[in-house]
């Protein structure tokens, strides 16, 4: 009796998931659905990272279109189907399953992995099976060559050299004034973000007669950052550089904060822009300057981050997060322009650029968002570059920190 | 008696921390003689028998072997000098068949036997000791006598100038005591020479030529069963009182 | 400056030492080698970070409930899991495979399940940051606290283990569990009693932590592994030689971040573990190996 | 002269045969397969060359990943100097010069901390490595651009697994293999028989290296861009030690027994629960450990000729006597 | 006191003890002979639950039952053995040690007096009671492992070759001890190599052999017995 009703319970159960895999197989057959497959870090050292800037703008897109019927490709509306992967943080793993993706799903676009390791780990893979790659969270000195050498990528972050770049000549425009010392304190992690950006940070700042009063690299994964900040107080430095990952960017902020470290600019980045940091320092975060940024008061803008925050739970990220929202609206409107699914097509009308998206007319792998933001009253605006339409006035000196509560 | 001095122990000194096991230790071993090594436990016998076969290194002193100063060498190189050693607590390769343990011993000295070769002394030998019907059971499996035979066969195989027997009798009853008692006299008639670590004081009496015997880490005695077995220090510090 | 690194370098190996003194229980006593060990900090820390954001309740007063949850999670841990490989490991060696093995399992269903609550997200928390000035330095008064638990931990432990009947018996476990047997000692009872207290170490270790450092559902494997690093440096079982060799690394990395280059201070760490391993290959207080 | 008898050239000739078979597996697959493949002739690659030396002596390394790493960067730096196959030569000499020195400074370690310095010596190279891009090179994280396909490197794999098996089973043969069993049994016997262990065990330890190295030479190519976090990830040496434990690491082909349902289990979790991977790899993972004490060799022996094991028992607990 | 009846132990396919029958009176020492692997040490770790011994078995010490009970339980009942190689733990002191004798609950309360009481049995303790156990020589550590095993304040004793490792001199005193030990009360069962000496003090003896016993009688009757001066008293000619 017991065992019997077991039975049938197993048998039921069986039976239903034969018949739901059938349903798909056929659904696939039919074309009845557009079928985007990811592979991204949700476990290992990059699942943060991947997590704040990547995933919930790709969970929230495919939401968003699903819940108004589907893509419109050419007369019918196609619902997204999604195939994703974990590739936990390995290259090797990575690539793999972008293989999975190719070859076994038969998905009919790839959205990026996160991080520059894993973006270019797959991206020769994506380039021989005809698929664009929108790497929206790479950022690479390399990015011309490599758009070059796979005419279907599009790196989306840009160069470290542009970033250090914005940000020299921003200080530039402060020493001119006056206002600042020409003496920088930098910081970086050893790793490749950080080192590319400090490397570039160097030349251009010391093109700019600024002295680099300290120049060093922390390990990755050193999150004791204090004897650094105590050494860097001592120097007389006008501007604090860290180019950091988010714990080491809110080590180096804390123990800024309780040594009383008050450079007049405060620049700290990556993880400045993410939520966590504001969440975490309050009105702390006022005036501390980071890569990113975002015209907070753009309607566009707003939305985005309001839509974000009722689908997340949580603000986006006012760096990547926007730029791969962006991405992601120009492929909706490129797979709606072409009017197939046809991949070619798809890519060709990418490589047209010419979207509108949160970050204005868009067109993938030209770089028009902020490289220089700061937090102005709980929100990340953009200040450099300065030529860009509503740059915000830079909130100086930076408000001494306040004490813990 | 031949009296060519094979091994020659001098000033052999070793102490474990504030400990001294073996002070200052003299004698000779002559070209094929049994020499037995007695003392109470922890008088330092076996640690004398370590220094000799290498796995001990001394603190002072000298171990020369057929004029060859072996003091402190590695213990694979003291091997391939002629010296060949069985434990005081049985130590087969549990895992590895008898035919294995055997080639343990014929591979690595110093003219090795290795394949076929080594396979037929191995088996060979096995049939000298008395295996041969277990060539291809793991040593683990074997009876503790049957161990202790395989050990002394590996040591054999190694052709060693001299053996060293530490505690190799204990434990075998009667029979088997009269058995073991055979076989290294066996050995000694082939022209080994044998130093044994013992407590059967029937072995000792039958096999060894001579008699060295330790207390303290210190020699006090030297000569032959007999003489060593009645010299007063000896019954006092080794066979106790109750044997005077 | 000079006090100021050995200060913040003291504070940093308090840190390293409180994270280690639970480890140095578990495998220096239950000789359980315990991979998900950093996975039961991080889920302490997540503990702290709910009770601080969602409920109000400061970490240092909800280590009252930590500490006595993880403890009997541990507890369970250890019977329910670790307890049949103990039945049948023929040896310490057999016992150390099969526990690497299967607390390598139970790290990544912590984490899983960690990932499923928490998501991949970095964590952060604003608690005790306000500046102390001690000897001319100023400190964080989260990591004093921190260094605080941790000599008094290490110290306590040090004494209960060395002055107590209970403490002595848990050591002679660890010396030799079989003769530990013979006197009357519930060997199966130390050995889930040391697991559990080690677990609840690893949790103050990691309310603690999670005062001052960023974490995420990923960085568990880093507390492991610096862990070990204490406690094999230590000397296995060893709580005080946890407490030093803890302060010594962080002393080490301090100095070395002032003086040499901040981009060594890992290495540092680790060329001094390697050194201490290759002078005294038992670790600064561990006995002979047997 | 043993070489030509036929329990050598069969097993040897079954092997080339597969082996061979193998080589065509690029033509009929596709390239998802043949990623798989990758991954499981690379896997496989490491676990026997860890067993070679771990399996008798039971020294348990976690250095895997260093040699490893050595291999990816050596490619990484000389990938667009030399051609490969000079690149794959220095690869293997820096493997082996490296494995020298680590081999001769901790050999005299035991247990745990043996077990704990290997993975100390992979964060210190990942470390120094990062110091000098960082402070020397200024470069951090380097491109390899080089044309070597997916089937490419499979058939590199394959060449270089082919090799690794042929060594391990004439290592098998050999007085040296012989010898590496016997240290395992008793170093102490092993020593009076006339074996120099030390270089016994530095001779395996470079050996098994040198395999290593030459993996992550050949696998560098497929991920185009190399840093230290990416070629010295301790995960690495994890997993190799797991499948090799699983597998049984005492048998030419124990470590491949663990190698392929583990890498296939990870695959089938990893497509069929990308939110849930960890949970279910851990509870597989667990269920293993419980069910198959022994790994899949035990199994297989348990159920192939079920051994008897006598316990020694009086004899093996005097201490103490010998030298107080 | 204690009553062993069908004692069978067996390793694997391994036989180790087959059906063995023993008592120990209260106040009496009883020696068992037998040759190395004989079966002598498996028997002593059965009673003291250290190894499993068969289903029929019965060990009953005072009339309570040891046979299931796990090794620290059959302490708590009275037995205490001193194991060869002497286990004792050489990282802690002498005192710990010592004290760690009296963790089983029957002997906490008369922790005190069973420490005088060993420290007069043994006095050369008393110097060294903050010395690491294991930088102490043979003969000292073997006066801490018995007189661990008499801080359980045990009913019986079991001594797995206490002399090895001694001084004859060491040997005598030892004996010596158990003689003392034996008027308080307590049984003593002895496992020796040293036939002679411990025949000399005992009152009773069995003969193991192959995992059986093959003999028993009074000591007096043992050594005039021709078999076993043979096989156990070799030099008691010279």
């Amino acid at each position: 009796m017991h065992i019997s009703a077991k039975l049938r319970l197993a048998t039921i159960a069986a039976a239903t998931t034969a018949v739901m895999s059938t349903a798909t197989l056929f659904g696939a057959n039919a074309q009845e659905t557009y079928r985007i497959g990811y592979a991204i870090s949700k476990t290992g050292p990059a699942a943060p990272g991947a997590a704040t800037s990547t995933i919930p703008n790709y969970e929230m897109w495919v939401k968003e279109i699903n819940d108004a019927g589907g893509l419109q490709v050419g007369d019918k509306k196609l619902p997204i189907e999604v195939v994703e992967y974990d590739d936990r943080s390995s290259s090797e793993e990575a690539v793999r399953a972008i293989e999975r993706l190719i070859n076994q799903d038969k998905v009919d676009f790839i959205l990026s992995p996160w991080g520059t390791g894993l973006n270019l780990a797959v991206a020769p893979i994506l380039d021989r099976a005809g698929y664009a790659h929108l790497a929206g969270t790479a950022v690479t000195d390399k990015a011309p060559q490599l758009a070059k050498r796979w005419t279907n990528s599009y790196w989306l972050l840009g160069t470290g050299e542009q970033y250090a770049v914005e940000l020299a000549k921003f200080l530039e425009g402060l020493k001119a004034e006056g206002k600042i010392n020409d003496k920088v304190a930098m910081i970086a992690v050893a790793d490749g973000f950080g080192i590319e950006l400090s490397k570039a940070g160097r030349e251009a700042l010391e093109d700019r007669d600024f002295d680099l009063v300290y120049d060093k690299t922390y390990p990755l994964g050193s999150q004791d950052l204090a004897t650094i900040v105590n050494d860097i107080k001592a120097l007389g430095a006008d501007t604090f550089v860290a180019f950091s990952y988010p714990p080491g960017t809110l080590g180096l902020t804390e123990q800024s904060r309780v040594l009383g470290f008050n450079p007049k600019v405060f620049y700290a980045g990556v993880g400045t822009a993410f939520p966590l940091y504001k969440n975490r320092f309050g009105d702390n975060a006022e005036g501390v300057v980071s890569l990113g940024g975002a015209s907070e008061d753009d309607p566009k803008i707003a939305d985005y981050i309001k839509r974000h925050v009722e689908f997340a739970e949580r603000e986006p990220d006012r760096w990547a997060s926007i730029v791969n929202w962006a991405t992601l609206q120009s492929l909706q409107q490129a797979i709606e322009r072409a009017g197939t699914t046809d991949r070619e097509a798809i890519n060709a009308e990418l490589a047209k650029g010419g979207f509108d998206t949160i970050l204005g007319t868009y067109k993938p792998g030209d770089q028009t968002f902020w490289q220089v933001g700061q937090w102005q009253d709980g929100k990340f605006v953009g200040l450099a570059p300065t030529d860009m339409e509503g740059a915000a006035e830079l909130v100086f000196p930076k408000p001494e920190w306040k004490a813990a509560q | 008696m031949n009296t060519e001095i094979l091994l020659s122990i001098s000033g052999l000194h070793k102490a474990f921390g504030g400990l001294i096991a073996v002070n200052q230790m003299q004698f000779d071993v002559h070209q094929g003689e049994i020499l037995g090594l007695l003392g109470p436990n922890g008088s330092g016998k076996t640690t004398v028998m370590n220094l000799i076969s290498g796995a001990l290194q001394a603190n002072d002193g000298k171990v020369v072997i057929s004029g060859k100063n072996i003091t402190n060498l590695p213990a694979h190189k003291i091997s391939h000098s002629g010296i060949a050693r069985t434990f005081q607590l049985v130590r087969v390769l549990p895992d590895l068949d008898c035919v294995e343990n055997i080639e343990a011993g014929l591979a690595y000295r110093t003219k090795p036997l290795w394949g076929d070769a080594a396979h037929a002394a191995a088996l060979e030998l096995l049939d000298r000791i008395g295996l041969a019907k277990q060539a291809h059971t793991p040593a683990g499996d074997l009876t503790y006598i049957d161990q202790k035979r395989l050990e002394l066969g590996r040591a054999l195989a190694l052709q060693p100038k001299l053996l060293l027997l530490d505690e190799w009798l204990a434990g075998l009853n009667p029979s088997e005591l009269q058995d073991g008692i055979a076989l290294v006299r066996k050995l000694k008639n082939e022209g080994l020479t044998i130093i044994m670590v013992e407590h059967v004081m029937d072995a000792i009496r039958s096999l060894c030529d001579r008699c060295v015997v330790m207390n303290a880490g210190a020699k006090i005695a030297d000569g032959t069963p007999d003489e060593v077995l009645s010299d007063p220090e000896v019954v006092r510090a080794y066979l106790g009182d109750s044997h005077a | 400056m000079f006090s100021y690194a050995v200060l913040s370098g003291i504070t940093l190996g308090g840190m390293y030492a409180l994270v280690a003194m639970g480890l140095t229980l578990q495998y220096g006593v239950s000789r359980i080698m315990n991979l998900a060990y950093g996975e039961l900090v991080i889920v302490a820390s997540f503990i702290a970070f709910v009770f601080m954001t969602a409920l109000g309740i400061n970490p240092l007063i909800g280590l009252l409930i930590i500490i006595p949850a993880s403890f009997a999670l541990n507890w369970v841990i250890y019977r329910v899991l670790l307890t049949p490989l103990v039945a049948r490991a023929k040896n310490r060696g057999m016992l150390e495979v099969d526990s690497i093995l299967a607390t390598f399992g139970l790290l990544f269903i912590v984490q899983g399940v960690l990932l499923v609550w928490f998501g991949g997200n970095y964590y952060s928390y604003d608690f005790l940051n306000n500046a102390v000035d001690i000897f001319g330095a100023t400190i964080a008064a989260n990591r004093l606290v921190a260094l605080g638990f941790a000599v008094v931990i290490g110290l306590g432990f040090y004494l209960i283990l060395t002055r107590t009947r209970m403490g002595t018996a848990l050591r002679a476990v660890a010396v030799d569990p079989t003769s530990a047997r013979l006197v009357a000692i519930d060997v199966n009872f130390a050995s889930c009693f040391a697991f559990a207290l080690g677990g609840a170490m690893a949790a103050v270790g990691g309310v603690l932590v999670s005062m001052f450092l960023t974490f995420s559902t990923s960085m568990g494997v880093v507390f492991t592994m610096k862990a070990l690093i204490v406690v094999i440096m230590g000397g296995v079982g060893n709580m005080l030689g946890a407490l030093i060799a803890g302060l010594i690394l962080g002393v080490a990395e301090s100095l070395v971040a002032t003086y040499i280059d901040p981009g060594l201070t890992i290495a540092v760490t680790y060329v001094i573990f390697l050194l201490v391993l290759l002078i005294k290959p038992s670790g600064l207080f561990g006995r002979a190996a047997s | 002269m043993s070489i030509l008898k036929p329990d050598f050239i069969r097993p040897v000739g079954i092997g080339a045969v597969i082996f061979a078979a193998l080589a065509f597996l690029p033509s009929l697959v596709d390239s998802y397969y043949m990623s798989l493949a990758i991954s499981i002739v690379s896997f496989a690659v490491l676990a026997t060359a860890w067993s070679m030396f771990s399996g008798p002596t039971r020294y348990i390394s976690l250095a895997t990943v260093v040699f490893f790493g050595i291999g990816a960067y050596t490619v990484a730096v000389l990938g667009e100097v030399l051609t490969f196959p000079l690149v794959l030569v220095c690869a293997g000499l820096a493997g082996t010069v490296i494995a020298l020195l680590v081999g001769f400074s901790t050999l005299r370690l035991a247990g745990v901390y043996f077990v704990i310095f290997t993975f100390g010596l992979t964060e210190l190279v990942r470390q120094v490595v990062s110091w000098y891009e960082v402070n020397v090179t200024r470069e951090m994280g380097r491109y390899v651009f080089l044309d070597i396909t997916q089937n490419d490197i499979y058939w590199q794999l394959l060449a270089l697994f082919a090799v690794l098996l042929l060594t391990g089973f004439i290592l098998g043969r050999s007085r040296l293999g012989f010898a590496l069993r016997i240290i395992g049994e008793d170093e102490t016997v092993a020593k009076h028989c006339g074996i120099d262990v030390t270089r016994v065990k530095v001779a395996l330890f470079v050996l098994s290296a040198l395999f290593m190295t030459l993996t992550g030479a050949i696998m560098a190519p497929r991920w185009t861009y190399i840093d230290p976090v990416i070629a010295f990830n301790p995960m690495l040496s994890f997993q190799v030690v797991i499948m090799a434990l699983l597998g049984g690491p005492r048998r030419l082909l124990g470590p491949l027994l663990g190698v392929i349902p583990l890498t296939l289990l990870f695959e089938v979790l990893t497509a069929s629960f990308p939110n849930h991977f960890s949970i279910q790899l851990g509870c597989v993972f667990m269920v293993i450990v419980y069910l198959l004490p022994g790994g899949v060799v035990g199994l297989y022996e348990k159920y192939r000729a079920p051994k008897k094991r006598v316990l020694a028992t009086d004899q093996n607990a005097k201490t103490g006597g010998s030298t107080a | 006191m204690l009553d062993i009846k069908k004692l069978s132990v067996s390793y694997g396919k391994h036989a180790a003890l087959r059906d063995v029958d023993l008592t120990v009176d209260r106040g009496e020492i009883v020696v068992m002979l037998g040759a190395n692997g004989a079966g002598k040490s498996s028997l002593l770790k059965a009673c003291a639950g250290l190894v499993t011994a068969h289903n029929d078995t019965r060990i009953n010490l005072s009339g309570s039952e040891l046979t299931a009970l796990s090794a620290h339980k059959i302490v708590e009942a009275g037995l205490a053995l001193v194991p060869e190689g002497r286990g004792i733990f050489g990282e802690l002191t002498v005192r710990e040690n010592l004290a760690l004798g009296a963790f089983a609950k029957r002997a906490r309360e008369a922790e005190k007096q069973n420490l005088e009481r060993v420290i007069d049995l043994f006095p050369k303790l008393a110097e060294r009671l903050d010395q690491a156990a294991r930088t102490m020589s043979g003969g000292e550590q073997q006066m801490v492992a018995i007189g661990r095993a008499l801080m359980s304040n045990p009913d019986i004793l079991l001594l797995d070759e206490p002399s090895l490792g001694l001084s004859p001199i060491m040997t005598g005193e030892l004996f010596k001890a158990l003689a003392a030990i034996r008027k308080t009360g307590v049984g003593v069962l002895l496992v020796e190599q040293n036939a002679h000496q411990s025949l000399a003090i005992s009152d009773r003896g069995y003969l193991i052999e192959n995992g059986a016993i093959t003999g028993q009688d009074t000591a007096k009757a043992l050594q005039s017995d021709p078999a076993v001066q043979k096989a156990f008293l070799g030099l008691g000619a010279a």
